[in-house]
């Protein structure tokens, strides 16, 4: 059981090789950070499988901080690709 | 005098300066007047801890009752009470001369707010090194000397503030590794069981090699002195002072610590030469670069990488690595003088010349003719404190390179004599113009008041390093106590 | 040879470190600099996190963690600083490039 | 086992390579994008060493608060200088120095990493040892406020230094302002629902970490990222704005934390020594401090990544 939690965990790792990739290729800001964020969720799932595999249930919180903290730079983006830099893009639409 | 070991002496002058920051951080314009408290404060706490350690020698305390290598200790042999004492003299001393400056606002400024709670952090961080028996904690305490050191340089320039960073952050990760290597080696950072512990092996000589080579970058060292003078030149005069009088000092500091407390037995013929050989190359590049200079600060400034050569000649010296020789004392305690002699001395030059400011506007040396009849007291504080680093008698600076020149000699170490004689030399040399341009002409220049009570400091900091010279006995007896081992038995 | 986690972790410390050395003396763009400081900082800290579990049956030491907290922050309060020198600088000289280093772009 | 072992070279890989690609990219904000997710790897790597507290710190600090402080630096030089982050070119002869130097330090490192001992356990033995003294059942949080308490003191001090630094950048006219640029949203928008919806689950996650931080992973640094990025989330809403430098109560609110842990210590050094905290009383008292460090860390981190003033009021 362990050694499967931790094959599902590598083939986790493989996707976020895959977004790696696409941070790379871009070519948009907005690709780049989708791929980062993607990262953030699959690295989401390889905290929870590596909780499940050594039996740590402590580990669940590092995934909710995580989760919690990845909103937080995609937010940080969505700021930055405003306008002047503290806006919101959707005000665009006024 | 058993009751001073009741007291907690070393804990309370890292607390006092603390409590004194977050003290300056909620009383906003009020925190210039602080100083007037917490100095005498802390000078009393400098001669209780001086006289606790002449009468009862080395003192350590674990620090919440946890003993090491559970816990952190902290310690005072002489060399920690002696800086911890230079610390008490002239951060209060500036601090009074800063009060015009960083105080005097009616309303709260970037620089009356930030100016007081980086002072005292940096009293702490400083006195938390010398007092310090812990690697970590020596990282900790250097990255808050590097934060207040780069703000206050940043007052004067933001490019100097960034490259003093970019060879701080370096400085500070190569240390870190170092301290990583030794922790996995011996499990523990307190500097007694580390040297106890450990063996010299190819992870803790890497490990000193990369702990000295990031501290040096923080001293200025030649070849890793380019951000010094930039940064030393620019900044307000009394952040001037403090950078080049403690701060460059403090990670000196923990490489003596270092090759002579925690590994001396690691030192090899290749590392001092090669310490030694740099020092050297800092004395004559300094020094030829400071007659270079048209402005007085910069003067000062390559004067200090100059003078931080000197510091490294403890190395050949007093090599403690095959046993000890008869005046490996003498030259390591030479060494140590010097670093007293030119803090007090550079203190004193570098407030001198804030005056100057003050006064004329501008430091250009060739425009200051006549400048010692309108600030004769503000002068006679410079002279005095540059013959102490000329190393005239009878200054602080002339005992310091006597020791050290007896040690080369006596040694058959003809070079580096040569060396120490030629930077004194060279200092006559870029002193003298600043002084000649001074005493220049008959008439008296037009000059923007300067009160006397504010020329009195630097001429009391330059006294300081002159009687250091002519009292050499105290400290020089209060050197060896506590000296590292591998000395003892080249006292006489 | 089997490689143990811990050896297996700090050697990619190891690498991570040099790493960022080549981009911190490589890269003159200060923003890229502190980008290879903490590149160059986590890797220390890989290094003495991986170095501290040699003894898994025992348990990690977690004397090395409380250190490695204790740098992340200060790691942080220095990048705070840098990050605000650099903007600073690159509001007064237009580029975040220390004006010695400001060669032909690529 | 060997399952694991396969995870951790992939994961080792993956680290090289993220950092590869952040230090040597082309384009500033896909390095930017490659650092965030280096953190996260970086995370992972911390569970695969045990470190849970530090893939904590990693998770919200590393990948978090660094990562929106770099892409806020990105945007300010972009928009106020035009700086791309275009790099001056360096000629090929430095670049294989810088080579050699990196080859050469990672060499070092790893001949000293495969000649130190194995099985070395550390202090493993005196901490468990010692940790019923300690008032605390988290062997991390032990070290952190009670065996090397000294460190964490200086470091809460290190951190609020960094933040006065920072101010020290402040331009003469603009000090005392509001900290950062003045943030607006579309207040019926996305970003705006999103800036109230999380910040009442942030709260309650961060009082969590900070109150198991005792017993289980976690404390208070870990707590105050938590806190500072909500916080930060509901001015980047336009829900609320930064306080001005020149509030009382702010400053009160950053010395608070730093000002309980010292005064813990200097009362302990009253009662025998420094930072010494009687066992009967060490739960309580960590609690107290970790409250109110917690606090203050939040108010600080929350204001470093805000930065200095940006526009007169």
């Amino acid at each position: 059981m362990t050694s499967f939690l931790y094959l599902a965990g590598l083939i986790l790792l493989l996707t976020v090789a895959a977004s790696l990739i696409r941070i790379h290729i871009g070519p948009t800001r907005a690709e780049r950070m989708m791929s980062a964020q993607l990262i953030g969720t699959s690295g989401v799932g390889t905290v929870l499988l590596l909780a499940g595999a050594e039996g740590n249930g402590a580990m669940i919180d590092v995934a909710l901080v995580l989760a919690l903290l990845a909103a937080f730079a995609a937010v940080a983006f969505v700021k930055a690709s405003s306008p002047d830099g503290a806006g919101d893009p959707e005000e665009d639409d006024r | 005098m058993g009751a001073l070991l009741t007291l907690p002496l070393l804990e309370l002058t890292v607390g006092l300066p603390l409590a004194a920051t977050l003290l300056a951080i909620v009383s906003g314009r009020f925190s210039s007047g602080l100083v007037l408290g917490i100095g005498p404060a802390m000078l009393a706490l400098a001669v209780l801890l001086c006289l606790a350690v002449g009468s009862h020698g080395p003192l350590e305390v674990a620090v919440g009752g946890w003993a090491v290598p559970l816990g952190i200790a902290l310690g005072a042999d002489g060399l920690s009470a002696v800086f911890v004492m230079t610390g008490a003299i002239i951060m209060p001393a500036v601090a009074l001369f800063a009060r015009r400056a960083f105080g005097s606002d009616p309303a709260e400024t970037t620089q009356s707010f930030t100016f007081w709670p980086l002072f005292f952090a940096m009293w702490a961080a400083l006195n938390a090194i010398f007092v310090g028996r812990d690697l970590f904690n020596f990282y900790v305490a250097l990255e808050l000397l590097t934060l207040t050191a780069v703000a206050m340089v940043a007052y004067g320039g933001t490019a100097a503030a960034l490259r003093y960073m970019i060879f701080a952050l370096m400085g500070s990760l190569a240390y870190m590794t170092g301290v990583a290597l030794l922790y996995a080696s011996a499990a523990t950072l307190d500097i007694g069981l580390l040297s106890e512990a450990i063996e010299p092996d190819r992870a803790v000589v890497l490990a000193g090699g990369l702990m000295t080579a990031g501290l040096l970058a923080k001293t200025a060292l030649f070849p890793l002195h380019a951000w010094l003078p930039p940064a030393h030149g620019n900044a307000p005069a009394p952040a001037s002072a403090l950078l080049s009088a403690l701060v460059v000092k403090a990670s000196f500091f923990i490489i003596v610590r270092i090759w002579f407390h925690v590994m001396p037995d690691a030192q090899s013929p290749w590392l001092v030469q090669t310490l030694g050989l740099l020092g050297a190359c800092a004395v004559i590049y300094g020094s030829l670069l400071a007659i270079r200079q048209g402005r007085l600060k910069l003067v000062i400034a390559y004067s200090t990488v100059a003078q931080i050569g000197y510091l490294f000649f403890i190395f050949p010296l007093a090599d403690g690595s095959a046993f000890a020789l008869p005046w490996a004392a003498g030259a390591w305690t030479g060494g140590i003088f010097h670093a007293l002699s030119h803090a007090f001395a550079k203190a004193a030059l570098f407030l001198a010349a804030g005056l100057i400011i003050e006064a004329l506007g501008h430091d250009r040396i060739a425009d200051m003719k006549g400048i010692a009849r309108a600030l004769p007291m503000t002068m006679a504080a410079f002279g005095l404190a540059a013959l102490s680093i000329m190393g005239l008698p009878p200054s602080g600076g002339f005992m310091a390179k006597y020791l050290m020149l007896t040690s080369a000699l006596a040694g058959g170490q003809i070079f580096y004599a040569l060396v120490m004689i030629a930077g004194g030399l060279l200092a006559v040399i870029y002193l003298f113009r600043p002084l000649n341009a001074a005493f220049a002409g008959s008439h008296v220049p037009e000059i923007a008041p300067v009160p006397k009570a504010r020329q009195t400091i630097p001429l009391a900091l330059a006294l300081i390093a002159t009687i250091i010279g002519l009292a050499s006995s105290i400290p020089y007896q209060f050197l060896q106590i506590g000296l590292p081992e591998v000395l003892e038995g080249g006292t006489e | 040879m089997m490689l143990s986690t811990a050896t297996l972790y700090a050697l990619c410390g190891a690498a991570m470190i040099g790493i960022g050395v080549y981009g911190f003396i490589v890269r003159a763009h200060l923003l890229r600099r502190v980008l290879a400081f903490n590149v160059i900082g986590s890797g220390v800290f890989l290094f003495l996190g991986a170095l501290g579990y040699r003894a898994p049956q025992a348990g990690a030491d977690p004397v090395p963690h409380a250190l490695i907290i204790t740098g992340i922050v200060v790691a942080l309060s220095l990048t705070a600083l840098a990050v605000a020198l650099v903007l600073k600088h690159a509001e007064e000289a237009g580029r975040a490039v220390l004006p010695e280093e400001d060669r032909e772009e690529t | 086992m060997t399952a694991a072992f396969v995870f951790d070279a992939m994961l080792c890989l993956l680290l090289v390579g993220t950092a590869v690609s952040a230090v040597a990219g082309r384009d500033l904000f896909a390095s930017i994008a490659f650092f965030v997710t280096y953190g996260i790897l970086i995370g992972l790597a911390w569970l695969r060493l045990g470190a849970v507290d530090v893939a904590l710190a990693e998770a919200a600090i590393g990948a978090g608060l660094t990562g929106v402080l770099l892409i806020g630096a990105w945007s300010m030089l972009q928009r106020r200088c035009g700086d791309g982050g275009n790099d001056p070119a360096m000629p090929v002869l430095p670049k294989l120095a810088a080579a050699a130097v990196s080859v050469t330090v990672t060499g070092m490192l790893a001949l000293a990493v495969l000649a130190l001992p194995v099985g070395a356990p550390g202090l493993v033995p005196l901490v468990t040892e010692n940790l019923s003294e300690s008032g605390v059942g988290n062997p991390v949080t032990a070290v952190l406020l009670n065996f090397r308490a000294y460190d964490t003191l200086m470091e809460s001090i290190v951190l609020l230094i960094a933040l006065v630094a920072v101010w020290a950048l402040t331009p003469k006219e603009l000090w005392g302002g509001v900290p950062g640029l003045r943030q607006h949203a579309r207040p019926d928008g996305v970003l705006a629902t999103f800036g109230r919806l999380l910040p009442p689950l942030g709260l309650v996650v961060a009082v969590y970490v900070v109150w198991a931080g005792s017993e289980m992973p976690g404390g208070a640094f870990q707590a105050g990222t938590i806190l500072a990025a909500v916080w930060l989330l509901v001015v980047m809403a336009g829900i609320a704005e930064e306080p001005r430098m020149s509030s009382r109560l702010l400053r009160l609110a950053l010395v608070v934390g730093p000002a309980v842990f010292l005064g813990v210590g200097l009362v302990g050094a009253a009662f025998g020594s420094f930072l010494g905290l009687p066992v009967d009383f060490a739960k309580a008292l960590i609690l107290a401090i970790e409250f109110a460090l917690t606090f203050s860390i939040a108010v600080t981190l929350a204001l470093l990544v805000a930065g200095t003033p940006r526009e007169g009021t």
